[in-house]
């Protein structure tokens, strides 16, 4: 009998570590992971509203977003295997040509 | 066909089909194709505005307009394209008409290369001119006010003289943009209000108070309306602009750079939309008029660069327009916009002169000069009926204007009038020491490092084509003002005698004590054609159904 | 047994996050990235979401993880370097994560009266079986998005091929 | 043809066109030259064009017509954007044809990311269901992601499509929260569901929550500030005809999305986000010509602009809600025109491999391109809002309507700001016309404009001077488009003050 | 008589401005003397016409012709009206008869002069405007007359512009002028808008029909009074007149002596009605006339050159008309103004004349025993002395023996004193002009010791501090053989003639005033009775008539006083002036200086003004506060703009950081909602 606003307030959290991930790592692919992880945390809010409305239609769009992820996925890795063989670094505080 | 209901659109026409037709045109070295296509449209023009004063009916109603041409355009918001001239727009048109050939004229040798770009922005400038003259409705007013400003930055960007033009360009056209961006948001405020930008609707709700019963917004956006035209004028402390620019711009540009826009928008605009707020505000333009006279003619006096002269003898002249239509009254007003033409004719001559020394000579250091008159004495006469029409020599045409607005100036009710006029007038002494003076130092003495070394040459025919008109103009309008005046004189009483119920703020009766002994002899006054043997007793007949002289207009505020 | 199952795995994601963020081998985040996303499954399956439970372990931790691990082997990535190319990071941008943070859950948490509580399997009180009714609104209401989708992993397709092709 | 096909007419041409693409491309011998996959790509982009007009046809018949269960709904808002962003592909690939001619090409793949970019951010403008919105968002970001990326060889270009790519995830996952909440508030994903349970709701700061992540979603999508950031560093990584599409197309389509999520789903709450959408508004403007102001790169430059502009657009938001559909509607259209016009003749002018990329770089260039270079100016003015240009109405449209419904405030801020914003298109344009201080500045040989990009700058400039002095047809169909978007669901009295426009014949 | 006629007369030395203005430079010296005479002596002739008709037919008393309107807007209009009385007529005799003496007399000195031409047609410009200023019927078109003048006195001052002290001395005349048409404008406007009108008929029926004294009419008047001073040449605004004389002799005679100088006193006596309502104005009038008077006299004691003594007596005869003007004796004051324009006329054609003879000399020092060599100057100019140094029969006598009588009796509390310095300047005019006389015509010939050579500069050696030549070469080519005549010769006929017509005048010219005290009608002010009806003379001041027979007495002798201190310093013992000059020093020097009045103002009023101008408005105004506040904008604008750029560090994590901050931004402002009542 756990409240729904308890299973929100976890994905909340998961949500702010993303964030928070994303502000902190260096290297591009764990960055790129911590976006995965707020896409799990929406994910956990998608079916925790779910269940409180008992509507199918909210997993449904975790499927999608699942999916959307993997799409994401393959490109975002495209596009770091491309910026790496450019530039021969993942550390995203090199990544800064562009200024100003 | 009758003309009349269509001649406005063919004035706008002319010169945009002829860009156009300019632009196609190929450009080859060092040939005068672009100059002759550009002369002949201007000319055509010109015929085609000539139409106006020809056809006018000086007899209609003040504030009608005539030559009307009003058709839906965009349906929704409600803008039309609505053309009309009256009054006070009519010699406008032809004055921007006739300046055009002159322009072109003054290029003629000054502008060799890229004559393509500089025609075609030329004539687009003059669309843009004759457009704000012409449209009566705002939006479409609003497109050619802002329209006016491309070319010209365009002009002082490319064919500036120094290397300072890209600054002078930007700097033009930031002053003149951003207030007009707030003049923007000042018409779609009065849009919202009114749901319609057609001006004579216009100003039909400003005189029943219908706008807005909102007195600060209405405020705002009178000032709004004032701020935008006050720099493009200039008005004194927003001059910023001026000086730069004019000393970058090229001749033609120059002519209608400064002045006539701004001056007539205020007219038209502010004193037609808002009558009141203009009244209140009255006396502070009258006070910044005044002190932009004296200030630009003691400027001029200390200037050794030519054109900065210039500048600073054009902020002159644009002020004390300000303070003759500020005075609202009939003299003041019609001295006002007849001033406009004056200065607009005497500014031309005076830059064609100076850019006919540049070409010359290469220099606008008015310390490079000297002794020239013995080597041009064509130019140094037409330099001297310029200079005597510009500090207002009586028979020519700066005194009837300048005479006509410090008189409307002594005539008005605002408080501090008289300080303000005695000001005003102390520009009559500076104006004639910084003009003469300029003379002597250009002409007059020895000859001077640049002209002793550059062998120069004087007036050729083209040079005296597009002199000549000018020199003549001034006398004949220093001589017939009627013939200009009776049209003016129908926007000018109409506006002066707008009844306005304004509180005696600042706008105190004629009673009010710091000039209590002067007013009162015109107290039980008659008007004042006793016919004695000074008088026509036909114009003593015509006096007697005048209304009451300026004296007693004043005392109904 | 809800309330236990939220409380060890919701702390084991919780835990798992911040391995992600606290590990600076890439390697090791995506295994704690793994963790977190099993656990989600489990609470996925306590909320009664049995195919995105599986889902979940099937494609992301299965199919999507792969490929992140894959890519940290190819481009031989070590541990990550501590440079500090942003101040922004630290002074906006962790200061705004901890405001969403506590905004998100101060109005999950006054908004709790009106969320309710879960019930474990409370969801599936109708007969149809979690995966019909899934499957029945993927491919009526929300065909359209269904189908669609394969547009976006042909991009996707396309897209990595183009990137990861050799002359770029 | 049923009418569900019907409904997607536009989307499955394009579609088909994008996998024809792919498919004919591996057909064509590599260094071949990669035209006719372009000139197909042409091809459909028209036809999408065409069957968007078809429907406005059907539309003008009939009403708006939903289809695939009520996901979908074609109406003459989604018509109009379909139109829009058909268009702006169009002239975008027409320019581009000889751009991406090389040895080491991927041109295929372009135009067919470019077509399947489209299809998502024309599923973006005609879906009312947000996981349709999700997901064409997702197509056309994924497109554009590597897009972005396209200049090969260039150490920025792998840069830019990264920043793009992490940032724009990071921008998705707020909108995705966005939509998670509003599930949580309402149980549904239905725009109409939405709105019509948005105001009983139970939990309105779930609501208000919900508002305000969908708002940093698209608010990075459309790059209003302070999302923002990624803007001028991803414009000038990315090929110049490409930056022209990107900063219009797909921000078309997320205002699009903001506006029917804003007015058609959450009226209810208009009190609270429209002070959101003031201070982007304002932000936006300010941050964009701010950044402008001083800057030398052309590219960034107009990224910054683009971003004013997006603040421009936010103000048309706080009109009353017919006015501010239309008004942002015409913004978009024109925008758009004016936007990819320069960007397109900047791509001319700088060459295809971007040797002048600063404002100095483009001294004197009307000496040697007066063509090019007045149709830059020209295209210059209208961003600044010089009257005659499309620029200019749109502003004055957006402006009008927002000091309507009492915001003269804003329109100030705004007018100010255009005010601001003059000086530096000044600086270009100014740049353009003086003559060059060195005479080495230029060295560039001018390269002989191809045809098909002759034809897309010059139907820009159409366009942007279209917009400006005839802008009766365009304004018919947004004002219009208006009242099909919002069924029923109104706070403040949805009575315009603005006349309707008559109709013309190109609407009846 | 066609009153149409009036036309006539500005109009036709116009046309000679015209034709010799455009194509004289085309046209052969004859043909341009031609136009430019002829188009003078007809306007005389029709004046002649005029004042027969109005003088001795049954004619009215005044003459009008209106045009059509030159200046017409509602409430206001002002004609092309000319309107002839007999003051008008008096004026317009002078001008032509006087003006076409010049007109002749030019024809000879300017003969061999580059700009012939241009010389009439400023001449025949010169007479149109001041005909149109006499002709006027109202204030405005008086200005034209009274503006066009000054034009005509600038172009011809600076005649010889290549010399830099012709072209400031011009600039210099026009700009001072113009600070009287300050105070002359400032009055018309005063005028319009309180009386609604600038008709003189107009104006003045209301003036006289107001029960109002002082105020305002006060002030009109005394800014008329400063236009007066302008154009008359008195205190404070006299500087031009001295260096007026850079321009060529006939335009020092006629315009700055006999016709344009004395508008001012035309125009107060014009408006005479004014005046009279006003004792303040009129007390002003008479103090400014008497201490110009008294104060140019004594300058002119010190003057070498020939025409700058002859500018400073101007200087201070004008100023016995302003006396005339301020005790209200206007008839008097015309008919000084007349006999000045007789005898000041004849004296500086005949300066002029010996100038000729000796080929540019203007210096008195290099001259002396002429009178031999040029006998017709010398006697013609004899007369002249005689008639402005006030010995009876002459000319001069009258008028200023009126003027001192009317001083006397006036009701002007300072009557007695204004008298006395009037006395004064009587006998400090005598003093210079025998001076004068002595010093040219008399004496050892100093003029070939100097050797007077072409050039004229080095000629001019460092011990002679003497102005510069007037009569400068302007061709390169050699001139004709009498620039070069080493010996002094009488000039030619064309010269001579006028200066004997003029020589009678200013003998016989008096006799039309001699007053009953010495047994003669004043015929002079009984012609002007009708213009001056109202003014000052009243049958009480006739009862006082006694006195004048006194004060004629006295003011001969101090006459003959002045002649006999000149005869022992200049003629018997010329060493005497050098040694009274050696002993006061200071006074002497300040005399020399002009009483530094040009340093004065240069130092009190230009260089302060030309300071404030370039320091306070242009550098602290223009650049610091108008150019200033657009730059600190600017300024405020780019360090912003260097903020936002700032923001742009091309990190992802910051743009993180940013995203992470709006986001949380955004949620707030909507979560604890920012309500809309913030607008």
């Amino acid at each position: 009998m756990v409240p729904i606003a308890y299973y929100l307030v976890l994905a909340a959290i998961l949500f702010s570590i993303g964030v928070g991930a994303f502000l902190i790592k260096r290297n591009i692919i764990t960055i790129f992971m911590s976006i995965e992880l707020m896409l799990n945390a929406v994910n956990l809010t998608f079916v925790a509203f779910a269940h409180m409305w008992h509507q199918i239609s909210g997993q449904i769009f975790v499927f999608f977003v699942m999916v959307v992820a993997a799409a994401e996925a393959a490109v975002g890795l495209a596009i770091i295997i491309a910026l790496f063989r450019a530039r021969q670094t993942l550390n995203v505080d090199q990544v800064n040509l562009m200024k100003n | 066909m009758n003309l009349d209901h269509s001649i406005l659109t063919l004035i706008l026409l002319a010169p945009l089909v002829g860009a156009g037709v300019l632009a196609l045109i190929p450009e080859r070295a060092g040939n005068k194709i672009h100059a002759i296509g550009a002369l002949i449209v201007t000319l055509v023009t010109l015929g085609l505005t000539l139409h106006l004063p020809w056809h006018f009916n000086y007899a209609a109603a003040r504030g009608s307009f005539q030559f009307d041409q009003n058709c839906p355009w965009i349906a929704s918001p409600a803008i039309r394209y609505h053309l009309g001239v009256d009054g006070l727009s009519m010699w406008l048109v032809v004055l921007a008409g006739f300046l055009a050939p002159i322009g072109v004229l003054a290029s003629w040798n000054a502008v060799k290369e890229r004559t393509k770009l500089f025609y075609t922005l030329f004539l687009l400038q003059q669309v843009a001119m004759l457009g704000i003259f012409l449209a009566l409705d705002l939006f479409l007013y609003y497109g050619f006010w802002e329209l006016s400003l491309v070319p010209m930055t365009l002009l002082i960007a490319t064919f500036g003289r120094t290397e300072n033009r890209r600054k002078a360009a930007i700097k033009f056209f930031l002053y003149a943009f951003i207030p007009s961006a707030i003049l923007l948001v000042a018409m779609l405020w009065l849009y919202a209000r009114t749901g319609t930008f057609d001006l004579p609707t216009l100003q039909a709700l400003a005189a029943q108070h219908a706008i807005s019963t909102n007195h600060t917004a209405l405020w705002l956006c009178s000032l709004a309306f004032l701020a935008a035209f006050a720099v493009k004028v200039p008005i004194f402390p927003l001059h910023g602009w001026l000086s730069d620019a004019v000393q970058e711009a090229p001749t033609a540009a120059v002519m209608v750079l400064a002045g006539k826009l701004g001056l007539y928008s205020i007219l038209r605009f502010s004193f037609g939309i808002f009558p009141e707020q203009s009244r209140h505000i009255a006396p502070w333009l009258i006070a910044l008029g005044a002190i932009g006279i004296a200030y630009g003619a003691l400027l001029a006096l200390i200037q050794t660069d030519l054109k900065k002269l210039a500048a600073f003898s054009t902020l002159s002249h644009v002020s004390f327009i300000v303070l003759g239509i500020f005075t609202f009254t009939t003299m003041g007003i019609d001295g006002g916009v007849y001033q406009i033409l004056n200065e607009s004719l005497v500014g031309a001559a005076l830059f064609v002169l100076l850019g006919l020394l540049y070409e010359r000579y290469g220099t606008y250091d008015i310390r490079d000069y000297g002794g020239l008159a013995t080597k041009h004495p064509w130019m140094v006469t037409m330099f001297v009926i310029t200079t005597l029409a510009a500090v207002g020599l009586p028979m020519l045409n700066g005194f009837v204007g300048e005479f006509l607005i410090l008189s409307g100036a002594m005539q008005s009710v605002f408080s501090y009038h008289i300080f303000w006029t005695v000001v005003g007038t102390t520009g009559v002494i500076f104006g004639a020491a910084y003009m003469l003076w300029m003379i002597q130092r250009i002409f007059y003495g020895k000859l001077g490092l640049r002209s002793e070394e550059v062998k120069g040459w004087d007036l050729c025919a083209r040079e005296h084509v597009e002199l000549w008109p000018l020199a003549i103009l001034f006398l004949v309008m220093g001589l017939a003002s009627p013939v200009w005046m009776q049209a003016i004189d129908s926007y000018g009483a109409a506006a002066a005698n707008r009844p306005v119920a304004v509180e005696a703020v600042n706008i105190e009766p004629a009673s009010s004590e710091p000039h209590n002994n002067l007013t009162l002899p015109c107290a039980q006054k008659t008007p004042c054609n006793q016919a004695g043997a000074f008088v026509d007793p036909s114009l003593a007949a015509a006096a007697v159904n005048k209304p009451a002289p300026p004296v007693n207009k004043g005392a109904q505020y | 047994m809800q309330t236990a199952l939220f409380i060890i795995f919701g702390l084991l994601a919780v835990l798992g996050a911040l391995n992600l963020l606290f590990q600076r081998h890439p390697i090791n985040s995506a295994l704690s990235l793994i963790v977190v996303m099993m656990s989600l499954a489990v609470l996925y399956w306590s909320l009664g979401a049995e195919f995105l439970a599986a889902a979940q372990v099937i494609v992301y931790s299965g199919a999507i993880m792969v490929l992140f691990v894959f890519v940290i082997m190819l481009l031989n990535a070590g541990e990550e370097e501590r440079t500090h190319g942003s101040q922004i990071a630290y002074i906006a941008g962790i200061p705004g994560a901890a405001a969403i943070f506590c905004l998100l859950t101060f109005v999950f948490l006054s908004e709790k009266k009106q969320l309710g509580t879960t019930q474990l399997g409370g969801y599936l009180t109708s007969a149809v079986s979690n995966i019909t009714e899934i499957s029945h609104t993927l491919f009526t209401s929300l065909l359209l998005p269904f189908e669609v989708t394969s547009i976006l992993i042909l991009v996707a397709i396309l897209g990595a091929v183009v990137l990861a092709r050799k002359e770029l | 043809m049923p009418t569900n096909l019907l409904t997607l007419l536009p989307e499955i041409i394009l579609t088909v066109t994008g996998v024809l693409v792919m498919l004919a491309e591996p057909m064509i011998a590599p260094g071949k030259s990669r035209k006719p996959l372009g000139w197909l790509a042409i091809l459909g982009t028209l036809a999408s064009g065409l069957a968007a007009f078809y429907q406005l046809q059907l539309v003008n018949a009939s009403g708006p017509i939903s289809g695939f269960y009520a996901t979908i709904q074609v109406d003459a808002f989604s018509v109009f954007f379909h139109l829009l962003i058909s268009s702006i592909v169009l002239v975008t690939l027409l320019a581009s044809l000889d751009y991406f001619e090389g040895p080491v090409s991927h041109a295929g793949e372009y135009f067919a990311l470019a077509c399947f970019g489209a299809t998502g951010m024309m599923f973006m403008t005609c879906s009312v269901e947000l996981l349709m919105v999700f997901i064409g968002l997702e197509i056309s970001s994924i497109s554009t992601y590597i897009l972005a990326g396209f200049r090969k060889g260039q150490a920025t270009a792998s840069e830019s499509s990264l920043k793009y790519f992490l940032l724009g995830s990071f921008a998705t996952a707020f909108f995705l929260y966005g939509i998670a909440l509003c599930f949580g508030a309402t149980g549904s994903t239905s725009i109409g569901a939405i709105a019509a349970s948005l105001g009983t709701t139970a939990t309105p700061a779930l609501a208000l929550l919900a508002i305000a992540m969908v708002v940093i979603g698209l608010g990075f999508k459309v790059s209003a500030a302070p999302f923002h950031v990624w803007t001028p560093d991803v414009y000038q990584g990315a090929p110049a005809p490409v930056v022209g599409m990107m900063s219009t197309a797909p921000k078309a389509a997320a205002f699009a999305v903001l506006l029917r999520f804003l007015f058609n789903a959450a009226p209810m709450y208009r009190n609270h986000w429209i002070v959101l959408i003031e201070i982007l508004a304002v932000l936006s403007m300010t941050i964009g010509n701010l950044g402008a102001l001083m800057q030398r790169d052309v590219k960034r430059l107009l990224a910054y602009s683009s971003i004013a502009h997006a603040g421009y657009l936010l103000v048309a938001f706080t009109s009353i809600q017919q006015d501010a559909v239309a008004a942002a509607c015409f913004y978009t259209a024109a925008y758009a025109a004016m936007n990819v016009g320069a960007f397109l003749v900047i791509t001319q002018l700088s060459g295809y491999d971007e040797q002048a990329r600063t404002i100095d770089d483009f001294t004197g260039m009307a000496l040697k391109r007066p063509g090019l270079s007045a149709l830059l100016g020209f295209f210059l003015l209208s961003l600044i809002g010089i009257p005659f240009t499309g620029g200019f109405f749109g502003k004055f449209y957006a402006f009008s309507g927002a000091i309507h419904n009492g915001h003269v405030v804003l329109a100030i801020i705004g007018l100010a700001n255009s005010g601001v914003a003059c000086f530096y298109y000044l600086r270009l344009l100014a740049a353009l016309y003086a003559r060059p201080v060195r005479e080495d500045a230029t060295l560039l040989s001018p390269r002989k404009l191809a045809i098909p990009a002759g034809i897309a700058i010059a139907a820009s400039a159409v366009a942007t001077l279209a917009l400006g002095i005839m802008p009766n047809h365009v304004l018919n169909l947004v004002q219009r488009a208006t009242p099909e978007t919002l069924p029923a669901f109104s706070v403040a009295p949805a009575v315009s003050t603005l006349p309707p426009a008559a109709p013309t014949e190109m609407t009846r | 008589m066609n009153p149409q006629l009036l036309w006539l007369i500005p109009i036709l030395p116009f046309a000679g401005f015209l034709i010799n203005g455009t194509v004289g430079r085309k046209l052969p010296r004859a043909a341009v003397s031609a136009i430019a005479l002829l188009f003078t002596a007809a306007p005389a002739v029709i004046v002649a016409m005029l004042w027969n008709y109005m003088k001795f037919g049954n004619g009215p008393l005044t003459f009008s012709a209106v045009s059509r309107p030159w200046i017409a807007v509602s409430g206001f209009q002002v004609n092309f009206a000319f309107t002839v009385d007999h003051l008008t007529l008096i004026m317009l005799a002078v001008i032509t008869g006087v003006g076409f003496l010049i007109h002749l007399y030019s024809v000879g000195y300017m003969a061999h002069e580059d700009g012939f031409w241009r010389f009439f047609a400023y001449l025949n410009l010169f007479m149109f405007f001041m005909l149109v200023l006499v002709l006027s019927s109202s204030f405005l078109l008086l200005f034209v007359g009274w503006e066009g003048v000054g034009l005509a006195s600038y172009l011809l001052i600076g005649f010889y512009f290549t010399k830099d002290s012709a072209a400031n001395a011009g600039k210099k005349a026009f700009v001072v002028n113009r600070i009287g048409d300050f105070g002359f404008l400032l009055a018309m406007f005063l005028l319009l808008a309180h009386f609604g009108s600038l008709d003189f008929n107009s104006v003045f029926t209301q003036i006289s029909a107001t029960p109002l004294t002082g105020g305002f009419l006060t002030a009109i008047a005394l800014l008329l009074v400063v236009g007066a001073t302008g154009k008359s040449a008195q205190i404070p605004l006299y500087i031009w007149l001295p260096d007026a004389m850079e321009g060529p002799t006939p335009v020092s005679a006629l315009i700055h002596a006999a016709t344009m100088v004395t508008a001012g006193i035309y125009m107060v006596a014009r408006c005479h009605v004014l005046f009279d309502k006003s004792p303040t104005a009129l007390m002003v009038v008479a103090v400014i006339g008497a201490a110009t008077a008294l104060m140019a006299a004594t300058i002119g004691m010190v003057q070498h050159d020939i025409k700058r003594v002859l500018a400073y007596s101007t200087v201070s005869q004008l100023g016995y008309m302003f006396l005339a003007c301020g005790v209200g004796a206007y008839s008097a004051a015309i008919f000084h103004l007349m006999t000045h324009a007789f005898f000041k006329a004849l004296l500086f054609l005949a300066a002029g004349s010996v100038i000729h003879a000796l080929s540019g000399e203007q210096d008195m020092r290099v001259m002396g025993g002429l009178w031999r060599k040029i006998p017709v100057t010398f006697g013609t100019m004899t007369m002249g002395v005689l008639a402005i140094a006030g010995i009876p029969i002459w000319a001069g006598f009258f008028s200023k023996d009126e003027i001192l009588y009317q001083a006397f009796i006036s009701d002007n509390p300072l009557a007695k004193l204004l008298w006395l310095v009037g006395l004064i300047t009587a006998g400090l005019t005598s003093f210079y002009m025998f001076r004068l006389w002595f010093k040219t015509f008399f004496g050892a010939p100093r003029f070939e010791e100097h050797g007077h050579s072409h050039d004229l500069h080095a000629a001019h050696g460092a011990a002679i501090h003497a102005r510069h030549d007037t009569k400068l070469v302007l061709e390169a080519e050699p001139e004709p053989a009498h620039g070069h005549a080493h010996g002094v010769h009488e000039s030619p006929w064309i010269m001579t003639l006028p200066l004997i017509i003029l020589a009678i005048l200013a003998t016989v010219g008096g006799w039309v005033g001699v007053p009953l005290a010495f047994g003669g009608h004043n015929e002079f002010e009984h012609f002007l009775e009708p213009v001056f009806s109202s003014a000052a003379v009243t049958p009480e001041h006739v009862s006082f008539r006694g006195a004048e027979p006194i004060l004629a007495v006295v003011s001969i002798a101090v006459a003959v006083l002045g002649f006999l201190i000149a005869y022992f310093c200049y003629y018997r013992k010329p060493g005497t002036a050098g040694a009274f000059a050696q002993k006061f020093k200071p006074l002497y020097s300040l005399l020399d200086h002009k009483y530094w009045v040009d340093e004065i103002y240069g130092t009190v009023i230009v260089t302060p003004l030309l300071a404030f101008s370039r320091f306070f408005l242009g550098y602290f105004v223009d650049t610091g506060l108008v150019q200033g506040t657009g730059g600190s904008l600017t300024a405020g604008t780019r360090s912003f703009a260097w903020l936002v750029r700032r923001v742009q560090s091309g990190n992802i994590r910051s743009y993180a950081g940013w995203l992470a901050l709006g986001a949380a931004a955004v949620i707030a402002v909507v979560v604890f909602g920012l309500h809309p009542h913030l607008r």
